[in-house]
């Protein structure tokens, strides 16, 4: 059985140790050895978005990380968007929009477009649509999510001001 | 995927020597390309060395004489929203905003896409109109070679076992000066080039006075073509050179059929996609007069 | 009109918090102990037989637990079974199971390994050796229908207009409607238009792949829990395949990351109960996206051609409909429905249409959102469009000229009941987007209208009081789009009760009566019907515990309204009888089980803008409009993420979508790169208008709206490039080298 | 009687009509009348006892879920229509 390594990370905020075979991706890690299940597999080849996560400020498809990449890293997920009961804009706004049919592409619409509207707090709907391109829907056909997008964003502008 | 071991030396010379001791290794810094091809068994390396916490490359400086250093590990996002590579280099900011999509900058290099040589490259093309030079290391010492000269087959290059790519040198850019890179893809984002075309050129008093087109998707490696930039020069910018550029281009591809475009289809669009960019590179040229 | 307090409103989802929160448990997310990691061997070839298979090499990799091949499936004989998509051998649904003898398509699943990781698993696969005898292969449906073609099987038996031939055929069945007569018919014709098209095969593209766990207990009981668009037809599939009696087997439906249609068959889980058994694990297959592409079932290729004759003054008078589609490895094209809607949308009084099903060494079809029907829709609305302009007679306008209606006989016979296609033409008619001019060159304006049917099939459900006042709802139909809330709304209009206080939930198929498959747009009309009348049934037994509470003769008429049961001078609230129950016989429970009647159809309709890059032929959709027949809308914010979402997937299969096959039967874009599903970036918002003509076979008028809506998008596209410039494409996907190649040959 | 629309492919056996008249009270013994009529084309149409599982019957234009069991009118009309579900 293949050797594993040890990795130290951080996840959502909290300090993670984990072990894992250097060939298996930060998905998996996430998924399997840690059980958090809301990052999603969809392609496994970068082009569906449904694993997206951030690590160290960057959007990334975690399918294309390898678990020993995670050292030292800061890595956020779906599982922590919400501040412990309280939803986030974006969530509240996904429900309201109805911005979901299956979920299955939901966590990871969430976590890029968290991260949009973090560097870009009043996005045009064509720069949604042009973030949001790595991550595919195919139940929606992506007008709820660009309004539950819009909504967030005027939402969190509104609490701000 | 098959096993294997991960090692991520922190300095250019502890690469160096690892390479040269494994130099069946596969370089490892945003992994877009590299863990798709190892999963699909195409790559089965023993070791991967995670070449992305080396400071020269990720390198990203600009000095107006040396031009821009471009670490080769640098991704993406981080080339895309860059103020000095927005301010000197807008066509190649442009380019990072373009490759894959959002999470695929946050980790894929240019670097990277030039490494992976593969015909259809977005960034190629537009680094041999630019005139980049890549910086060459491995542990017997270090050599450059133009961009345009890197890639041999597809997916094949000139680096040596042991050799890795450090950075890249792109000249600064004089006034005058415009690039494009202009693809063709079916869908508006996270597509492959159907065609590619990345353009320079200098203008001065009214006429071009440099000119490089380079084109992707339509040879076994992205295609540096001479003949456009010679019948550019010495012209007014306008319809007729752009024409003339563009069937130097279209005349110039070699493309095959497959999937994303027959030979026929593939000849049409270097012409077309060739005259737009260059389009977009006088206009942009124009503007830094 | 009556008003209600719930239905038509938009309440939050049920399931949101656990969707958004990513808390949500999908099949793959499932975590059991010990639980070991499956992989499936597939075949390289498109066709080959196979001589020899050798798992000792894997067998022996350490960390594998299991190898099976079909020789670990029963040998209990063929016979024909039906598992809710009609009849089928049974040697056909276990060979595409785990193949027997030859391999039909690339991707065919040959053999499954269990161990303790997926890539020890992966490892073994790719050690067990297979011989092969590689056959040549056909790939289309002309080439397979041709003389001295290579068959796929040697007993399958071509069936003309309902005859065994007896002849060894890849055409399994040739069907005809005739009505009228169509040869009197086009001779009264002024204008006649007739062209032969083609489409290519498409997938669902659901985002969430195919997974399955199974655990074969030592008691003989096997346990799965999967994404499945039907617990039921996975249990009744999965004991058939492994010939165990149905009550041995329990199935755990998980959330389901997307379906249309792709997500009814089985393909992992017999497979994974053989590996579990075997290992003495439990034991869980997850497919690849390229499994998905390669070896689930995607909609068929076809190969349409469609002839229309109208008068001069806009009638049509005569129809005929060649259809032959590609049903892939084993029969079941999907060409039937699409033979019944190829001019479903039309009063035409003679008609004749030949449909051939047709197999091909493609991986076996499956349904996909109204099946059958968007194919020859593409091609009667692209016919229309010609006949409207020959005529000078505005599309729209020739439509409504023609539009099926109540008493229209559709050419496989029946009449249709009250339908609403002519509201779906004025409501496109009237719409903003269709009286809004186009703004630049090299756009143009396209419609199109199709039909499909909802179906029916049974649904059970239950309804149990709580003491709060509050109800919990037990379902068997899983929920891929909200259908928890448009199901739970339905038991809340009926009960007084805000929807939040009605909590659904799905259940296993130990805990419910059997449900069909959540398809054929059948969820919310035929669960909420269910739900409908637990709720009734509900409020019938309350009304019984309000007498007993009062002492009142059980005879007693009983008013309920609002929330408050009176009788005479007595009267009490929903939320105090609730508390009664106990005191009153005990816990109140609703049930009801149906099977229903009065199922409606649906029609929907697009307009699409699209502007043409003459140089490039790349197609931009500019403005669409999507619009639908709704019956009644329940949730509209869930009609419209239908109607948006089947607009999107028809786009998607008029413009790029495609398996791109070469000569040899690979797919060569088989992931979600080059198979090209449309981006955000792709698109423009997609409007939608809801038409609700009731359903009178609904207590709420409810017509389900899963799928008409993708019926027309390529048709109005291919409408859209015509008026744009001047090229009329006949063959899906109308990618921009196929447009740019149409505009060469103009 | 009843109308009974014969789909194309059966209209062989009864040499090419389209519609017939029958009698019964269901759907059973309308086919019974049917096979009276045209003998074989109860075969066609059942199996077991049960309508084959492709067809469907509709009555009216409505589909029966009751199959066989169905009640028709003397004024009914009855189609024999392909059995089928959806995406």
């Amino acid at each position: 059985m293949a050797s594993k390594v040890r990795v130290e990370t951080t996840i959502n905020g909290e300090p993670t140790e984990f072990l894992c075979e250097p060939r298996q991706s930060l998905l998996e890690c996430l998924r399997d050895v840690l059980h958090l299940t809301g990052t999603k597999e969809g392609c496994n080849d970068g082009n569906c978005g449904a694993c997206t996560v951030v690590m160290n400020g960057a959007l990334v498809t975690s399918c294309l990380v390898l678990g020993p990449e995670a050292q030292g890293a800061r890595i956020e997920t779906v599982e922590g968007i919400a501040k412990g009961n309280q939803l986030h804009p974006l969530q509240q706004a996904f429900l309201e929009e109805a911005a979901l049919q299956c979920g299955i592409c939901t966590p990871g619409f969430l976590v890029a477009s968290k991260m949009l509207l973090e560097k870009n707090a009043q996005p045009t709907e064509q720069e949604i649509r042009l973030w949001l391109a790595n991550n595919l829907c195919r139940c929606t056909g992506y007008d709820k999510i660009i309004r539950a997008v819009q909504k967030a964003a005027t939402q969190m502008a509104e609490v701000k001001a | 995927m098959n096993e294997f071991e991960y090692r991520a030396p922190q300095t250019l010379a502890e690469a160096l020597a690892d390479y040269s001791a494994h130099p069946s290794a596969k370089l490892l810094a945003g992994g877009t390309d590299l863990i798709v091809q190892m999963r699909a068994g195409r790559k089965t390396p023993d070791v991967v060395l995670d070449i992305k916490h080396i400071a020269e490359l990720n390198e990203l400086s600009y000095d107006a004489a040396k031009g821009l250093t471009l670490g080769a590990a640098v991704p993406c996002h981080i080339i895309h929203n860059s103020d000095v590579v927005k301010r000197e280099y807008p066509a190649l900011a442009e380019l990072a905003g373009i490759i894959g999509g959002t999470a695929i900058q946050g980790r894929a290099s240019i670097g990277g896409n030039l490494c992976n040589s593969s015909p259809s490259a977005d960034s190629i093309p537009l680094l041999i109109a630019m005139g980049a030079i890549c910086r060459i290391a491995s542990a017997k010492g270090e050599r450059t070679v133009p961009v345009e000269s890197f890639c041999t087959a597809p997916g094949r290059n000139v680096l040596e076992p042991g050799e890795l790519l450090v950075s890249l040198q792109i000249p600064a850019k004089s006034k005058g000066t415009g690039s494009y890179y202009l693809r063709f893809i079916p869908r508006n984002e996270m597509d492959i080039a159907v065609v590619g075309a990345g353009v320079e050129v200098t203008l001065s008093d009214g006429k071009i006075s440099a000119a490089r087109v380079a084109l992707a998707a339509v040879a076994p490696t992205p295609l540096f073509v001479t003949e456009a930039g010679a019948a550019l020069i010495g012209k007014e910018p306008g319809s007729e050179a752009f024409e003339a550029a563009a069937q130097a281009a279209r005349n110039a591809a070699t493309p095959i059929s497959d999937m994303r475009g027959t030979v026929a289809y593939r000849k049409h669009l270097c012409a077309v996609i060739t005259r737009r960019a260059l389009e977009a590179a006088v206009a942009q040229a124009k503007e830094r007069q | 009109m009556s008003t209600y307090s719930v239905i038509g409103t938009r309440p939050i989802r049920h399931d949101g918090a656990d969707k958004v929160t990513g808390r949500a448990l999908y099949g793959a997310d499932l975590q059991l102990a010990g639980l070991l990691h499956g992989a499936i061997l597939r075949s390289p070839h498109a066709h080959a037989r196979i001589i020899k298979i050798d798992t000792s090499k894997a067998a022996a990799l350490p960390g594998v637990r299991a190898v099976v091949t079909a020789d670990d499936l029963p040998d209990s004989g063929d016979r024909m079974v039906d598992l809710g998509e009609g009849e089928t051998p049974l040697s056909f649904i276990r060979g595409n199971v785990l193949a027997k003898g030859k391999v039909l398509y690339r991707g065919h699943a040959v053999a499954g390994v269990a161990a303790v990781s997926a890539h020890v698993a992966e490892q073994a696969a790719n050690l067990i050796q297979v011989e092969y005898e590689v056959l040549p292969c056909v790939l289309t449906a002309p080439s397979a229908m041709a003389d001295g073609a290579t068959l796929l099987h040697d007993n399958l038996m071509m069936k003309e207009l309902g005859q065994n031939t007896g002849k060894p055929s890849n055409v399994s069945e040739h069907f005809r409607h005739l009505m009228g007569d169509p040869a009197a018919g086009f001779a009264q014709a002024d204008v006649v238009v007739e062209r032969v098209f083609d489409t290519a095969t498409v997938h669902q593209g659901y985002i969430e792949p195919h997974n399955a766990t199974a655990l074969w207990n030592n008691d003989g009981r096997v346990q799965i829990w999967c994404s499945t668009q039907g617990s039921f037809v996975v249990r009744d599939a999965t004991a058939c395949v492994l010939d165990v009696p149905v009550s041995q087997v329990k199935v755990t439906p998980m959330e389901i990351g997307g379906g249309f249609g792709g997500k009814i068959p089985v393909y992992l889980e017999p497979v994974a109960a053989l590996l579990s058994k075997k290992s003495g694990r439990p034991v869980k297959l997850l497919m690849s996206r390229r499994d998905v592409f390669e070896a689930t079932g995607p909609t068929p290729g076809s190969h349409i051609r469609v002839k229309l004759g109208a008068t001069k003054e806009g009638k049509l008078v005569a129809g005929e409909a060649y259809l032959a589609y590609e049903a892939g490895a084993y029969p079941g094209a999907m060409v039937g429905p699409g033979a019944m809607c190829v001019f479903a949308a039309y009063d035409i009084p003679n008609i004749v249409i030949d449909g051939y099903d047709v197999v091909v060494n493609k991986p076996s079809t499956a349904a996909y959102r109204a099946p059958g029907a968007t194919n020859a829709a593409f091609a009667t609305e692209s016919v229309v469009d010609e006949i409207a302009e020959k005529l000078g007679v505005d599309p729209l306008e020739l439509r409504l000229r023609n539009a099926a209606k109540e008493g229209t006989r559709r050419a496989d016979g029946p009449k249709y009941p009250r339908v609403g296609c002519i509201e779906v033409l004025e409501a496109m008619k009237n719409s903003d987007h269709y009286k809004s001019p186009l703004t630049g060159p090299n756009q143009g304006r396209g419609v199109a209208i199709g039909f499909w049917f909802n179906v029916g099939l049974p649904s059970a459900c239950t309804i149990a009081v709580n003491a709060d006042g509050t109800v919990t709802l037990v379902e068997g139909s899983t929920d891929i789009g909200g259908t928890r809330t448009s199901i739970a709304m339905q038991a809340a209009e009926v009960l007084g009760l805000p929807a939040e206080k009605v909590q659904p939930t799905v259940v296993d198929t130990d805990s419910v009566g059997f449900t069909a498959v959540t398809g054929g747009s059948r969820t919310t009309f035929a669960t909420g019907m269910a739900a409908h009348d637990a709720a009734q049934d509900v409020v019938r037994q309350m009304k019984e515990r309000a007498l007993k509470f009062w002492k009142m003769d059980a005879a007693t008429p009983v008013e309920f309204a609002k929330g408050v049961f009176t009788a005479g001078d007595k009267s009490i609230t929903w939320n105090e009888l609730c508390t009664k129950q106990a005191r009153t016989g005990g816990p109140v429970v609703g049930r009801a089980s149906v099977n229903p009647r009065g199922v409606g159809g649906s029609f929907a309709g697009a307009i699409a803008d699209v502007e043409v890059d003459p140089e490039t032929g790349k197609v931009t959709v500019l403005r669409f409009t999507s619009v639908q027949d709704a019956g009644k809308a329940i949730h509209p914010s869930y009609v419209e993420g239908q109607m948006q979402g089947g607009s999107v997937q028809g786009i998607g299969w008029g413009l790029n979508e495609e398996y791109y096959m070469s000569p040899d039967g690979t797919m060569m874009n088989s992931s979600l790169l080059d198979y090209r599903m449309p981006t955000a970036l792709d698109l423009p918002m997609i409007e939608t208008i809801i038409v609700e003509v009731p359903n009178p076979g609904h207590p709420f008028g409810v017509r389900g709206v899963g799928e008409a809506n993708i019926v027309p998008p390529p048709g109005a596209l291919a409408n859209a490039i015509y008026h744009a410039v001047g090229v009329r494409m006949n063959s899906l996907p109308m990618k921009p080298s196929a447009v740019m190649e149409a505009i060469w040959s103009k | 009687m009843a109308t009974v629309f014969l789909p194309a492919m059966l209209r062989e056996l009864a040499g090419g009509t389209t519609q017939v008249a029958a009698t019964g009270a269901t759907v059973a013994e309308v086919i019974a009348d049917l096979e009276r009529q045209f003998p074989g084309i109860q075969d066609r149409l059942t199996e077991g006892g049960e309508l084959r599982s492709n067809l469907a019957v509709a009555i009216d234009g409505e589909v029966s879920p009751d199959g066989i069991r169905e009640p028709v009118s003397e004024q009914s009309e009855v189609h024999f229509v392909l059995a089928l579900s959806g995406g």
